[in-house]
């Protein structure tokens, strides 16, 4: 068991984990968190990937930089659409009297 | 000097839709704003037509490597004639819908936001289109897909954001599906670069994953039936520019990835029973995808559902061109006729999408059933509508009979005659959504059913000839297609093959 | 790029772009819509008749345009395409000028026109196709264009017809698609070839081809409504009339039919397509379809629903036409084309009218329409019967190519179908005729807004159509008919010359022509109001120029002209002169005098036509008018009983018609064509003869087929019934002698059938005709008694070839005696009032009476010995029969005896007014009319040339001794049977049973 | 899949999915992780061409750090995509109406507050602390050519400085103004120039004249951390603005 | 080399125990704080693999920005849902 390898099948499993939130969760930000969690399985795999032995490719290293970037960027979209459509809901209903 | 200027004429097609967008971020006057867009319109729309004139004389195949580096450690920019056709259909499309834009969000606050999204799709869809790195498509696919959940939460609306986020969140884990396959390549293979990869690539148990993963996440993004759920809200529920744009050409976008990634990239690995499990799944979408049209309330609903099942015939490719006794002419028919259905459903839908925008402005909603007389209050979206119809269902003329013609012939010379079986049964479909509007469409308006509460009485003041306008060239421009097939196929013709012929060349 | 290769783009150019312009019209720009329309019309006319006269030249026409490597768009003018062109063309004008009567002043007329013209356009490009692939491209453009006309109304019965329209033709367009894409993969580029592309590819899988024309034949039958594909055409009846005629007779289902004829003719090629034994099945689905939308349409009220089904049954004979497979079959299917449209197009241009000016939609509420629009109802009427299959009219010409066609390769069935079809066209539009002329109409009508009974644009069109298929039927045989270039089609579909033509119209004779103009030409002045009553005074002369003109003429003169014919014209022109100058004074009061007179016209000239007719489809042509012609005459008093007897005639002579359609059809094709003389009868197959036996015999009251006889007879005015029973009577006698191989040919069956049948009609008749009450019925059966001696003396001919030239002298003799005798008999029932006791003149009439009488039964001195006599000299050889022929006269006798009572009971009965009893009441027209037929009837037999054979017999002892005992029996048992009490209640005229059907409603 | 969505926290339920169906969910995805693990264990990885590669052509990139080399010079186009990406997400959060009148801005893009309670600690630190993290945002910057760091992390440290003020409360960055969407959109505007210039002099976009590379990626990265930077900050911002605006809504 | 792999074996579990942890605990603001703690370690493994760049941007925008994104929208809707709840229990 090499360290690549180790990661590499610890990546698979945290994107296995992140999956499964994605689909299980109902919750938009626990739908969030499994998205990244499946990006950090992505990213643990392609760092992985990296090393070999003394040599590491900076390859993956900047694809991973633009990953996180991307990521963060997309998670900030869906929490910004959560937050409006909280909003709508809660002008909409305090709009209707009960 | 004539090689650096059409050298440079492909990095334009992305640079200049950036350039675009910045300009619209700066500028905060909507004169200037679209003014300006229509001219990057316009200009990307010449880049285009330059390269089309430019790509005889490059064998068909281009490649552009950037910064200089070279293919393993750079990054190179392809363009054949098949992409260079998807290229040429983005950029008059975007023409085409950049007027309408320019009518359309009259509000300021809405065209704040638009414009340079707008642009920024168009970047990432022309970087798409051209791409030849695997991660580089990752990286145009997130643009074009954050950029178009971005634009379908533009309305505003409760259903809009609702459908965006969950765009969005599809994206994403498409995104990463992708990625991951992508990474699994890189390991092992070592190298980003399609064409090389082309050439690397065997059939093992790792590139398998790999492929399964990646078309995953690009069956996802092109909304392949059971994996469509997400596309219909979205369409419909998008401003109408945008839902044209998103069904004609962004669906397609990741479509064509896969195309290159099946027929291309990863072909050795690809065996019958993959492609037919595709093809069924396609066969699937047409199916449900026209009946859940024919059911549905919602004008622009049906369009999306349409959409759905349109995409089903886009994946009867994979079927016909990868199985099959002697691939290698076949595929060349399939490939020809799935290329020239894109461009079909394209134009048609994306005219189909804004006459919907205009029945729904002039309207006030797009409910199917209270549509009746609108024959004699909106002729011209009518119009368009049913033009983009005869396309849609596969009538000649149009570009959509030329289209389903090409993959029926496709289907019998490879014997797969059940395909034909679906297509033309998807065919009768589309005739029952479409006929059920323009019937209720030129049914008389019910003067005797208003003794209930008048809540929905259109306001019917015919819109602009403006709005009217660019839906109708599309239609016209669908129609067209059905008569002049011949020059597109000659673009076309070999540009597969020569794509595989070359891979291997370029090291 | 010529002008050849651009001609076929621009023809259908000239309707698109006028379309297209159209639409960009406002809603109120009337007159730019109308030029617009206009010069598209004349345009594209203009641009056919170059492409016509190119065709006829030889030179090439085709546009093509590649749109796919292997698929060109290709417009390639044929001859076959230029059938369809030109109708469509033609037909196009007038349904533009109809449809701009029709729409005035409704909404979206830009709409309608563009699509109309749109519409027009994909025809054409239908009609033009030169492969597979443009015709599917024009044909799913058809189903497109039509959609919005279709729903042009907008109500929910049209979007109705809307929907359905569009699921039919899209999975027939889908079909259709799959076909064609599927031979496109097995063959390549399909341009339609004339003798098919299929046949020269011999390596293809026989499975495939039957699969992939199963697919295109349903996919074409969709449009053509093909049984069970025809789903939608009775529904989109909910579109405007001028949709309706254009769907119909034009536009959709004649695309699928030609469609069906392209595919099975120019990609398979006939003959390969037999080989295959696709044409059997398509021809069974064709001949279910003909006789299904029969009986559909039987059941129908709407009008237009009833057309509709008309046309689906109609519409298969092109199919059938074309899947007969044999060259004469072609020829009547692909002429049908033309003929169909035209009528059935005339039939909507019609309906359109009663709805647009009367609000009529069902066929119960035409009654009497007839009076109120008499132009667009003839109109009607013509293309009714022309559907029906009568001669002259254009329908004719198709049935008979298909009847003769089907013979030539031996499917004897089609013949079945056709006559099946006939029959029930015949049951579903002749109510309707019935009700529009002769029912009074329920309600007041609307107040005319117009010169004319309704606007002039939408009476010009049915008129013109009208005139157009009457012509198309009588100068058939001209080279620029539709039959003519249909030959030509055919000819060169199956790569060899055709020589037989079917159909040689020889109008009469050369010098005779006039003969039957003259009373045709008085009909066409009693319709114009201002000529009315002379025409009406003069009407009974028409007949003088022929009685002057058969008098004076030679027979040797003209070979063609015997002279049997002389005789019988000449006899002909004399009733019609007489019984015209009675029924004139007898009918002046009458109110319908005037439709009197013009079926008078119509029968004496059908009368006259097919007595001088010189070949088959004049002689049909004649004979049918004359028969129908008497409907009018025969219901003329109007009452129930009038009604009834007209309808149970109608039915009978419908029944005739279409036995003798079969029976002329199979001997035209053993016999040959071309003037009578030329037909060789003896050649005819017995089924022939059979049918000709009870063909002919309908109108001759043979027995069992007789029924009609004694009951239309009777109610008909006293000088029509005259005529009736003295004279049309013997039409079928003609027949026979004309077209039973009499004399050549030795037929034991049919000849003893006739023998037994005519004898036993003599006998029974008398029995049936002593019980009756009323003096007319009598004489009616004494008609039928007296028909079936000749019959039966015909019968005698067939079974002795030998006997026939004497025999036929006597059978002309005892046939004009008998005609003198009869019809002066039944005037002489219109004087019943003057035999009062305590008439004046009684003594005059009761002479004239018992003379006629005495001639009757053929006593010595009369014109009755001589005719018998000769009979039974003729006849010698045959001992039996002239041993029974003394006994029909013991009938003769008491028949008479009853007669002459009767009459007696009708004077003393009849209420007298004073203004009769003086001699003045004699002296009149009336009488005289009939004194000079009563001399004609003592004496005429013995001056016809032909007597000479038998007069040297007729004062032997023999003759003498051999006519009187029989009457001398009669007159005795008579008297013992009067003495005794009559308990028995007289057979009632309509004592057979009834085999009416009722009326649709 | 995702046709529930949830935003409130309190029901625990689970995308409307049974436990049924949930656990097999679990399984086939487990089985499926499990085989692509085993995948991953039996076949080869590729030798490291690319990277011995990319370290033999790092004295070209004008930069020492090899991952800077990659990002800003050998696949510099993703890069320029990655800061498009980021542009698109900041236009679809940009607000379009403002909360408070411009008119009390002192800083262009920055205007003061008077919050109800202010916390003297974190005003205290936040004198240290904005300066300090600019300058560290610098040398990351700067250290990037040679060592870890570059305009993402400085991007990233800068807006982490901007988010401490903004949680301060003394202060609110007005999102309207002509300078935000310049700063937003600079690093892009930058990139796409620099190419344009490069396919100017060079004759090949994105291609640096070899000994002008380090400035022009420096260029870059300096425009690129004043956008990643604003970015991140309006991000932040703006959800917050969000709860502060709803938390307002709901108190009225 | 053994004690290397024990710390990275150690590390991916304590990365997957977290990831595990975060989707399955009831709170949503644990799951977050579990996320932003997987941050963390993220970071640390990033720094074992010798991603100096990359560990520096995750601990900035990885688990802090994204961990503070996710915090504030949380606590937004958290507020309103108690807030709508305490409404409900008033009404």
């Amino acid at each position: 068991m090499t360290q690549d390898l180790l990661y590499s099948i610890a990546g698979i499993v945290l994107f296995g984990i992140g999956l499964f939130g994605v689909i299980a969760a109902a919750h938009i930000i626990r739908k969030l968190i499994a998205i990244n969690i499946m990006g950090i399985g992505v990213f643990m795999v392609l760092l992985a990937t990296a090393r070999h032995g003394t040599i590491t490719d900076p390859l993956p290293h900047a694809m991973v930089l633009t990953g996180i970037v991307v990521a963060v960027a997309g998670t900030a979209l869906c929490l910004w659409l959560a937050l409006q459509i909280h909003q709508l809901d809660n002008t909409t209903s305090k709009d209707q009297p009960q | 000097m004539t090689h650096f200027s059409i050298m440079m004429l492909l990095p334009m097609t992305v640079g200049l839709p950036l350039l675009a967008a910045i300009v619209s971020v700066i500028i905060n006057s909507h004169r200037w704003r679209t003014s300006i867009s229509t001219m990057f319109a316009t200009i990307q729309t010449l880049i285009v037509i330059l390269l089309l004139l430019a790509i005889p004389d490059a064998d068909g195949l281009y490649r552009y490597t950037l910064g200089g580096w070279g293919a393993p450690l750079g990054i190179d920019l392809v363009v054949d004639g098949l992409s260079l056709i998807l290229l040429l259909t983005t950029t008059v499309l975007v023409l085409v819908l950049n007027l309408y834009s320019i009518w359309y969000f009259s509000d300021v606050a809405t065209s704040t936001r638009f414009w340079p999204l707008w642009w920024l799709l168009v970047a990432g869809l022309n970087a798409a289109f051209i791409a030849a790195d695997a991660f580089n498509i990752y990286v145009a696919l997130e643009m074009i897909g954050l950029a178009a959940v971005a634009l379908v939460a533009l309305t505003g609306t409760r259903t809009a954001l609702v459908a965006a986020l969950r765009y969005a969140l599809v994206g994403l884990l498409g995104s990463l599906c992708y990625l991951l396959g992508v990474v699994l390549l890189y390991r092992a293979y070592g190298t980003l670069d399609l064409a090389q990869l082309a050439t690397q690539t065997q059939a093992s148990p790792l590139t398998g994953s790999a492929l399964c993963l990646i078309s995953v996440g690009l069956v996802l993004k092109t909304a392949l039936f059971p994996l469509h759920f997400w596309l219909p809200p979205a369409h419909a529920n998008a401003p109408a520019p945008v839902s044209a744009a998103l069904s004609a050409l962004v669906v397609k976008a990741s479509f064509y990835l896969l195309m290159r990634f099946w027929l291309d990239v990863l072909n050795p690995t690809v065996t019958g029973i993959t492609a037919n499990f595709l093809g069924v799944l396609g066969a699937a979408a047409i199916l449900w995808g026209s009946f859940a049209a024919f059911r549905t309330q919602r004008l622009k609903l049906l369009i999306a559902y349409s959409t759905v099942a349109q995409l089903g015939y886009l994946f009867m490719l994979f079927p016909l061109a990868l199985t099959g006794s002697s691939p290698t002419p076949l595929s060349n028919a399939a490939v020809t006729a799935v290329t020239y259905f894109i461009i079909a459903h394209a134009l048609a839908k994306a005219a189909m999408f804004l006459a919907a925008g205009n029945i729904l402005a002039s309207c006030g909603h797009d409910k199917i059933d209270k549509l009746q007389g609108l024959v004699c209050y909106q002729p011209l979206a009518l119009l368009t509508f049913a033009l983009a119809g005869v396309s849609l269902i596969g009538l000649p003329p149009s570009g959509g009979f030329i289209a389903k013609w090409l993959l029926l012939n496709a289907a019998i010379e490879n014997g797969q005659w059940w395909w034909v079986v679906v297509m033309l049964g998807g065919g009768l479909l589309a005739a029952a959504y479409i006929g059920r509007v323009i019937n209720i469409a030129f049914s008389q308006a019910s003067t005797e059913k208003s003794t209930g509460p008048m809540k929905t009485v259109p306001e019917r003041h015919s819109l602009q000839v403006n709005l009217a306008m660019p839906g109708l060239a599309l239609a016209m421009l669908a129609i067209l297609l059905g008569f002049n097939a011949q020059w597109i196929l000659n673009l076309l013709e070999g540009s597969i093959e020569l794509h595989l012929a070359n891979a291997g060349g370029v090291q | 790029m010529n002008l050849n290769s651009l001609l076929p783009m621009l023809i259908v150019l000239s309707a698109f772009i006028p379309g297209l312009l159209i639409f960009c019209t406002g809603e109120q720009r009337l007159w730019q819509r109308r030029v617009l329309n206009l010069i598209g019309n004349v345009s594209c006319l203009a641009l056919i008749g170059l492409l016509i006269s190119g065709v006829y030249a030889g030179e090439v026409f085709e546009t093509r345009l590649s749109l796919l490597p292997e698929m060109d768009l290709v417009l390639h003018a044929d001859a076959l395409s230029l059938l369809f062109v030109s109708l469509s063309g033609i037909l196009w004008l007038l349904t533009t000028l109809y449809a701009i009567g029709y729409l005035e002043g409704t909404e979206n007329r830009s709409r309608f026109f563009g699509f109309f013209s749109l519409c027009v356009a994909a025809t054409l490009g239908i009609a033009l196709a030169g492969n597979l692939i443009t015709f599917l491209i024009f044909y799913e453009l058809l189903t497109l264009t039509t959609y919005p006309l279709v729903v042009h109304k907008g109500n929910a019965a049209s979007l109705r017809a809307g929907r359905i329209y569009l699921i039919y033709t899209m999975i027939g367009g889908m079909l259709l698609l799959a076909g064609v894409v599927w031979l496109k993969a097995l063959t390549g580029p399909l341009d339609f070839t004339a003798t098919g592309v299929l046949s020269a590819m011999p390596q293809l899988d026989p499975g495939h081809l039957k699969m992939i024309f199963a697919l295109l034949i349903a996919g074409l039958g969709v449009k053509a409504a093909l049984v069970p594909l025809h789903g939608w055409l009775p529904i989109a009846m909910a579109a405007p009339a001028p949709v309706s005629a254009l769907l119909h007779a034009v536009a959709v289902v004649k695309a699928g039919a030609f469609g069906i004829i392209r595919v099975i003719y120019d990609v398979y090629g006939i003959e390969f397509t037999r080989d295959l034994g696709l044409t059997t099945i398509l021809a069974g689905l064709a001949a279910f379809t003909i006789v299904y939308g029969s009986i559909r349409a039987l059941f129908q009220n709407d009008i237009k629903k009833r057309l509709a089904y008309s046309t689906v049954s109609q519409v298969s004979y092109i199919a059938l036409g074309t899947a007969i497979a044999g060259p004469i079959a072609t020829i009547g299917g692909m002429v049908h084309l033309v003929h169909q449209g035209v009528m059935k197009i005339t039939l909507f241009f019609c309906a359109g009218n009663f709805a647009e000016t009367l609000g009529i939609h069902k066929v119960s509420d035409m009654s009497g329409v007839g009076r109120r629009m008499p132009l667009t109802t003839t109109a009607f009427t013509i293309a009714a019967l022309g559907m029906i299959g009568l001669p002259p009219v254009a329908g004719f010409v198709s049935k008979w190519y298909l009847g003769t066609g089907s013979l030539e390769v031996e499917a004897y069935w089609v013949l079945f179908i056709l006559a099946a079809s006939s029959l029930l066209n015949a049951l579903y539009f002749l109510p309707m005729l019935h009700i529009a002329w002769f029912k009074p109409p329920i309600d007041a009508w609307p107040r005319r807004q117009h010169a004319l009974e309704t606007h002039w644009m939408l009476l010009l069109p049915p008129m013109i159509t009208t005139a157009l298929m009457l012509a198309a039927g009588l100068f058939a045989s001209l080279s620029i008919s539709p039959l003519s270039w249909v030959e030509l089609i055919t000819a060169r579909e199956y790569g060899r010359a055709l020589v037989s033509t079917m159909v040689t119209v020889n109008l009469p004779l050369p010098q005779l022509e006039w003969i039957v103009m003259i009373p045709l030409l008085l009909m066409l002045g009693l319709l114009i109001p201002t000529t009315r009553r002379v025409c009406i005074r003069s009407a009974p002369w028409a007949a003088l120029p022929t009685l002057l003109t058969t008098l004076f003429m030679s027979p040797e003169s003209n070979t063609l002209f015997d002279q049997n014919a002389q005789i019988i014209l000449l006899l002909a022109a004399l009733l019609w002169l007489l019984a015209g100058v009675y029924g004139r004074d007898y009918l002046a009061n009458d109110k319908y005098v005037f439709r009197y007179t013009l079926f008078f016209l119509l029968c004496m000239s059908g009368s006259f036509g097919l007595t001088v007719s010189q070949d088959l489809f004049s002689f049909i042509t004649f004979f049918t008018l004359m028969s129908f012609a008497a409907y009018g005459l025969i219901i003329h008093s109007g009452t129930v009983k009038a009604m009834e007897a007209g309808k149970t005639y109608m039915q009978w002579v419908v029944i005739g018609e279409v036995l003798l359609f079969v029976a002329l059809v199979g001997l035209n094709i053993h016999g040959g064509s071309g003037t009578l003389a030329d037909i060789n009868k003896s050649a005819q197959p017995f089924w022939v003869s059979w049918l000709l036996l009870f063909g002919f015999g309908i109108k001759a009251g043979l027995l069992t087929t007789h029924f009609w006889l004694p009951r239309a007879h009777p109610v008909a005015p006293i000088p029509a019934s005259a005529l009736l029973s003295g004279l049309m009577v013997k039409a079928g006698l003609l027949g026979w002698w004309r077209f039973l191989p009499l004399g050549e040919v030795r037929l034991v069956e049919v000849g003893a059938t006739l023998i037994t049948l005519g004898l036993g009609g003599t006998f029974l008749a008398v029995i049936a005709g002593i019980i009756q009450r009323n003096p007319k019925t009598l004489l009616a059966y004494s008609t039928i008694s007296q028909m079936g001696i000749l019959a039966a003396g015909t019968g005698v001919g067939l079974l002795m070839p030998s006997l026939w030239p004497t025999l036929s002298s006597a059978l002309l003799l005892y046939a004009v005696h008998h005609a003198l005798t009869k019809s002066a008999l039944f005037l002489s029932v219109g004087f019943t009032p003057q035999l009062s006791p305590n008439s004046s003149t009684r003594w005059l009439l009761w002479s004239t009476i018992v003379m006629l009488a005495l001639a009757m039964v053929g006593l010595p001195l009369t014109g009755g010995i001589l005719a018998k006599s000769a009979l039974k000299n003729s006849a010698s050889e045959l001992g039996w029969f002239t041993q029974l022929l003394p006994i029909t006269a013991i009938g003769t006798t008491l028949l008479m005896l009853r007669f002459i009572d009767l009459m007696q009971r009708a004077g003393r009965e009849s209420t007298v007014t004073t203004t009769m009893m003086t001699t003045a009441a004699v002296i009149n027209p009336r009488f005289f009319a009939y004194g000079t037929l009563v001399l004609l009837a003592m004496g005429t037999v013995y001056i016809i040339p032909q007597a000479k054979l038998f007069t040297a017999d007729v004062f032997s002892d023999h003759a003498l001794w051999g006519s009187f005992w029989p009457v001398s029996i009669g007159i005795l048992i008579y008297l013992i049977g009067r003495t005794a009490p009559a308990r028995t209640t007289p057979v009632p005229e309509n004592s057979h049973e009834r085999c009416d059907f009722r009326h649709p409603r | 899949m995702f046709l529930k969505l949830e935003f409130q926290e309190h029901k625990l339920s689970s995308a409307g999915l049974s436990s049924a169906t949930r656990y097999l969910l679990g399984i086939l995805i487990t089985v499926l992780s499990a085989a692509l693990a085993f995948v991953i264990i039996r076949s080869e990885k590729a030798a490291p061409d690319l990277a011995t590669l990319a370290t033999n052509k790092l004295n070209l990139s004008g930069v020492e750090n090899p991952v800077t080399a990659v990002l800003l010079n050998f696949r510099s186009y993703d890069t320029l995509l990655e800061i498009a990406v980021l542009l698109i997400v900041a236009v679809s959060i940009l607000p379009d109406r403002l909360p408070i009148p411009a008119a009390t801005a002192k800083i262009q893009f920055l205007s003061n507050m008077h919050p109800h309670s202010v916390n003297p600690v974190l005003v205290g630190l936040l004198k240290w602390l904005i300066p300090l993290a600019i300058v560290m945002g610098g040398y990351l910057l700067w250290t990037g050519a040679y060592t870890p760091g570059g305009a993402f992390q400085a991007g990233a440290v800068v807006a982490g400085a901007g988010v401490a003020l903004s949680l301060a409360g003394h202060h609110r960055f007005i999102w309207q103004t002509a300078s935000v969407r310049i700063s937003l959109s600079l690093g892009l505007l930058m990139f796409v120039m620099v190419a344009a210039a490069n396919a100017i002099i060079t004759g090949t976009t994105l291609q640096y004249p070899t000994p002008y590379a380090g400035s022009f990626i420096l260029i870059i990265e300096v425009a690129a951390t004043v956008s990643i930077a604003a970015t991140l900050l309006l991000l932040f911002t703006q959800l917050k603005a969000m709860v502060e605006f709803t938390m307002k809504g709901n108190n009225q | 080399m053994s004690i290397e792999i024990a710390i990275d074996a150690v590390l991916a579990g304590g990365i997957i125990t977290l990831a595990g942890l975060s989707l399955l605990v009831r709170e949503m603001f644990t799951a977050i704080v579990l996320y932003v703690s997987l941050g963390l370690l993220v970071t640390i493994t990033w720094a074992r693999l010798s991603a100096w760049d990359v560990a520096i941007a995750e601990a900035a925008i990885g688990a802090g920005l994204t961990g503070a994104l996710l915090l504030v929208a949380w606590r937004q809707l958290h507020d309103a849902a108690a807030k709508t709840e305490r409404t409900n229990h008033v009404s």
